[in-house]
């Protein structure tokens, strides 16, 4: 747990990998740690919220997933941009958004973080940098470019970071964008979570290149970058040297990271189209466990780990309770804020 | 007849189209092996095999581009744009290239595709999942336009729009897709531009289309009973072609229009007729023409706002009442 | 006063902004180095430098998207889109994102973009780059829709387009690049929402936008000569906000209504208007509501063609007589 | 000029090619020559015409990018499809179709192909498989497309070549058209002309990458392919290669031809954008003038060229006439063939 090592995590296909690193400080360990387990409480509970019919309109998990919004969380800078898609609430969570926003959103209470305009699908916190939550399939990725052009127009250092599906890479406001950020050189980071999913149709069967995301990096002349989605202490190491390049004026970065989701896409599926031994390799390879192990292997305790853990769980629970107890939002909402001025008058 | 719901009547009339005609092929975002997200394309794969039951990547400009190449080279394909709201994102497919390419090339090509996509609000999806935007289509000349509301129009109108030589915008109202409905034995095809009374009055017409339809007939009721308001209901089903010797001729004979729309109110298909009728029977009416629409702004996700903003049977009752003073 | 052509009005307005505020930045194709394909941008890029001015790739979805981004993040971006046709190919941009994400977020972000495009017919460029579709624009609901149709409004209302905190599409009517006009001397800042009156009238209302103001003014002066009828002409300038109050009084005042619109028939503009005059002065009026629009068909490139299709002084005449009785 | 032989022209820089090889038949290389020829002479006619105000509304000439059209269109069999941009006269005439229609429709005349109601940006003549010129840059890519997967569907073997600029490499619709038609494996050739500029706008100014098409290719799993697009004899055997490979039922490729426009983008143009030095060399590579070198050194003969530029000169001269004495059409059409009906009613 000591020397820095210049670890290049590029290019490397997922798979079991210990002691991969002793840079990483204790302090940070811990906050992936707590991160994850965040991410993961709140997301089961949202679950539970929907089976209770408390949880209206849709919403998309990412459980599994998370050690990448983990790693990108804990590595950004707060002033730092998140664009993310309808599966958000983790990349929204990790800025330090509140659970009972999150919560409330979903259900759609008052508390929620646009008191239930936007929904699950568009989660939104600009004062910790959320900027919002696109659910139109490749749309935030040219926008994350333009937060990207407006940081370095200002002077202010801040990147963009812009999470999408290895779905989106087909789409044509992926290349556009990617090729604009590239010739523009913005400070912008785009994460491909490749799941190996889209909806319900698997991506291989609609993709040309057998890495969506890292194949085409050569097309924007960038560096392919493919990582261990589900290894936090990866994303965390790949995201501060993308953040670092994108900070110092040196352009953004692509990067497919690879993992998948432990459920259905969204809550009206129940996955079936997935081959059992997929999904049971893949729940083998769980980022939440296996750092678990490995933080236990790095000399942490159980014991510290436990109170994460029960701290976390605590969290969930009063959030949860913070939600169910705020009232819907009034109606009158509705016609508002379609306009700066507040309103949504169209005529004189 | 047998009972099914709107959502198997779409799987029901493609199919009829499919066995009858060769020609005829289906694409979209998980239309195949999973059915489509709405489930309403379950079992074409299996029934016509992927040659002509297709899995798209999310590309929906090459969807329609494909359709569109397709069309002009003697298939007759059915695409599916998942929700309606991306139509936005291959928009230029559809109001640039399928709508204007007839004409352009002096009638030397036909578009005859379908592009088939779930419409409407209703289940708490936010503002980018629930837009009604049949007027969009409407607004571009070189398109046709079909809005069914019961599971047997689904099967009808879908057939005549595959049958039909030119580019059909086919909306699914996904606020119906559970809703159920007789459909008749046996192959069923109906004709484009043709409206429906689906209830004849005297005092007004309300016309309306879609997931409106109901509601209107359920404002019908309520009229009939508590005000003893007896009103005309008008399906429209088709917004191109208009059926305006329908739309004209019930107006005419009620002197009131009220037109219940789901979709915002600036440039909606009601303004349209509105203008219509203002111009081709102004001397014939009694009464201010009202449209009862959603407002103008985004639509909210929580339940309880967004079915405050949704024309209601309520606010449909209320306005009428106003029109008849 | 001096007089400037409404093309050189544009760079005009743009320079005036992106002097006053350092926060405005220029995008588009071809709008630095070569000062705009329509030439509406020359002198841009020299007098504001690279960092404000920029060219970029064939990639509207990204031109959009990346205003956008910058809007909501303390910018005020203009991006142009060459050709108001081209809006298809990034309609996803504008509708579902930039039109709504105020909204969705509660009002967390704001969007203070203007989107300036090349819009309407005349130069023989045939379907794909003459259409007028302003009133696409305006059926989205949180999009602010302009249009001017003289040198001084191109300079005053984009002033106040580039100062509103929302979202502006700024129609400018390429027929009338090469028109002339007075503009204030100094900063000039128009007022969005406000029609204007360009001619007092008794006896009917012509309301007209873009390029038709001309042709309402001139058809208006035919019939005052010819026919001794005299005619109100407003301009609406703004599409949304609408200025209702404006024509309301004009129509109440005058008892009859002619749309003017460029665009095709069906939800265009006029239905809009037609439909609130038909509601909100039902017992005011003297005559049905008129609409002269362009035939509801794509629009062919042949001179003669494209002049036959659109709205014509005669046409606008014949129909106004006709109003008249 | 006898044994055939197995040319690899992938991947070659553009620049002065003699013995390039010795496979083509002296017909065929004298129907590239015609071809040339009358491209040349048709669009300086519609310059000239132009200049006259004979010719309405806007048109873009591929004077110096004869090369391509000319080397793909007599490689193609008749029932192949054509799709090409506002700039493409030259794609449209090497498929047959008559010079006075061409003319006519730029005129804006009742014998124009779609008696004026296209214009020039819109020349089509389905019945030589020119199916459409596209004005909005990329939109024909997925058409293309389209019809290739008709084609195979309808097991025709036809194949579907679609031309388009090195501007159109940057938008939505390539990536889109490129990657499903590599996943479906369609018989469709995509040919992009780079003439290193947009309108007025070089393309490497906004481009990721050197060779906007080429060094795209891989992110569609296809091989790069870059030719000198001003070698007519280079054009036509990567044209039989790409037509081959479609037909045999092997998928797409994706072509870039290098070469170089000599006037402006459109008929506003002056091209003043454009470094004097760079005109002047690419002037120096025409493709017309050495093309005729080299079939001067290869023992054609001086009598049988100068023959075919006079009958090339006279075709243009006697379709000028022609669609000079074509009326304007009647404008009863302009109301016409919005539907298969024939008609335009939107009501009933
Ligand atoms: C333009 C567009 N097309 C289709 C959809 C419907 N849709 C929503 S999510 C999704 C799958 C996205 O897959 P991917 O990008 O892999 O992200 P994941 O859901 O796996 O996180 C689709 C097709 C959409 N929202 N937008
Ligand atoms: C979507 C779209 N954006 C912009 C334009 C305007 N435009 C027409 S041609 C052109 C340049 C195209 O360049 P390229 O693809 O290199 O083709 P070239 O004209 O050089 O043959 C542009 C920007 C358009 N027609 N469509
Ligand atoms: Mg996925
Ligand atoms: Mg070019």
């Amino acid at each position: 747990m000591t020397n820095p090592q210049a670890s290049k995590p590029k290019a490397e296909a997922p798979g079991p990998k210990e002691d991969i690193a002793e840079a990483i400080a204790p302090a940070t360990r811990l906050k992936l740690f707590r991160s994850q387990l965040e991410i993961r409480y709140l997301e089961k509970r949202a679950y539970d919220l929907f089976l209770q019919n408390l949880v209206k309109g849709t919403s998309h998990l990412a459980l599994g997933q998370e050690a990448v919004a983990a790693g990108f969380g804990v590595a950004m800078r707060s002033d730092d941009y998140t664009f993310c898609t309808y599966r958000g609430h983790a990349h929204t969570l990790v800025r330090g958004v509140s659970m009972a926003g999150i919560l409330g959103e979903l259900m759609g209470r008052d508390c929620g973080l646009t008191r239930g305009k936007g929904g699950s699908m568009h989660l939104t916190s600009v004062e910790h940098g959320v900027m919002g939550s696109y659910a139109i399939v490749g749309a935030h990725l040219p926008i994350a470019a333009g937060a990207a052009w407006s940081a370095r127009y200002r002077g202010t250092e801040q990147v963009a970071v812009c999470f999408f599906g290895d779905g989106a890479t087909n789409i044509g406001a992926f290349h556009e964008a990617l090729n604009l950020a590239a010739v523009w050189k913005l400070p912008v980071v785009f994460v491909c979570e490749n799941n190996l999913y889209m909806e319900y149709t698997s991506i291989e069967t609609v993709t040309a290149v057998a890495h969506p995301a890292a194949d085409r990096a050569s097309a924007y002349g960038l560096e392919p970058v493919l990582i261990d989605g589900n290894d936090v202490e990866a994303v965390y190491r790949i995201a501060l040297q993308a953040l670092a390049k994108a900070r110092r004026g040196e352009g953004p970065s692509l990067i497919e990271a690879q993992t998948y989701r432990h459920g259905g896409h969204s809550r009206a599926d129940p996955a079936k189209y997935r081959p059992r031994k997929e999904v049971d390799a893949w729940l083998a390879r769980d980022p939440i466990p296996s750092y678990r192990q490995r933080l236990l292997a790095l000399g942490f305790s159980e014991s510290s780990l436990a109170e994460i853990e029960q701290e976390a769980q605590r969290a969930v629970d009063q959030a949860t309770e913070q939600a169910k107890a705020s009232p819907v939002p009034p109606t009158d909402i509705a016609g508002r804020d379609v306009w700066a001025s507040g309103g949504s008058e169209w005529r004189n | 007849m047998a009972e099914l719901t709107y959502r198997e009547a779409v799987a029901a009339g493609i199919a009829q189209e499919m066995q009858r005609d060769p020609r005829v092929v289906f694409l979209g975002e998980d239309v195949a092996s999973a059915g489509g997200v709405f489930k309403t394309t379950e079992g074409l794969l299996q029934k016509f095999g992927p040659d002509r039951v297709r899995d798209t990547p999310i590309s929906e400009q090459a969807i329609l581009g494909v359709a569109m190449g397709a069309a002009m080279t003697g298939l007759r394909p059915i695409a599916e744009i998942m929700f309606s709201d991306f139509l936005a994102v291959c928009w230029d497919m559809v109001a640039n290239q399928i709508a204007k390419t007839r004409y352009m090339t002096n009638g030397q090509c036909s578009f005859p595709l379908v592009i088939r996509t779930a419409n409407g609000a209703g289940f708490r999806f936010g503002a980018q999942h629930s837009q009604s935007v049949e007027s969009w289509a409407m607004a571009v000349p070189g398109l046709k336009v079909v809005a069914p509301s019961t599971p047997a129009d689904v099967i009808g109108l879908l057939a005549a729009a595959v049958r039909d030589p030119d580019p059909v915008l086919f909306f699914e109202q996904k606020s119906l897709y559970a809703t159920k409905g007789e459909v008749p034995d046996g192959e069923h095809v109906d004709e484009l531009g043709k409206a429906k009374v689906r209830r004849a009055g005297e005092d007004v017409t309300l016309v309306a289309l879609g997931a409106m339809v109901a509601r209107a007939l359920e404002a019908a009721e309520r009229l009939q009973s508590e005000n003893g308001i007896s009103a005309t209901v008008v399906d429209l089903r088709t917004l191109v072609p208009l059926d305006t010797q329908t739309i004209l001729s019930e107006v005419k004979r009620t002197g009131r229009l009220v037109t219940v729309e789901e979709n915002p109110r600036l440039c909606g298909w009601g303004a349209e007729v509105a203008s219509i009728v203002a111009e081709e029977l102004f001397y014939d009416l009694d009464a201010p023409i009202v449209r009862v629409t959603t407002p103008h702004a985004p639509l909210p996700a929580a339940d309880n706002l967004e079915d405050f903003v949704l024309p209601s049977v309520e606010k449909i009752v209320d306005r009428v009442r106003m029109t008849l003073g």
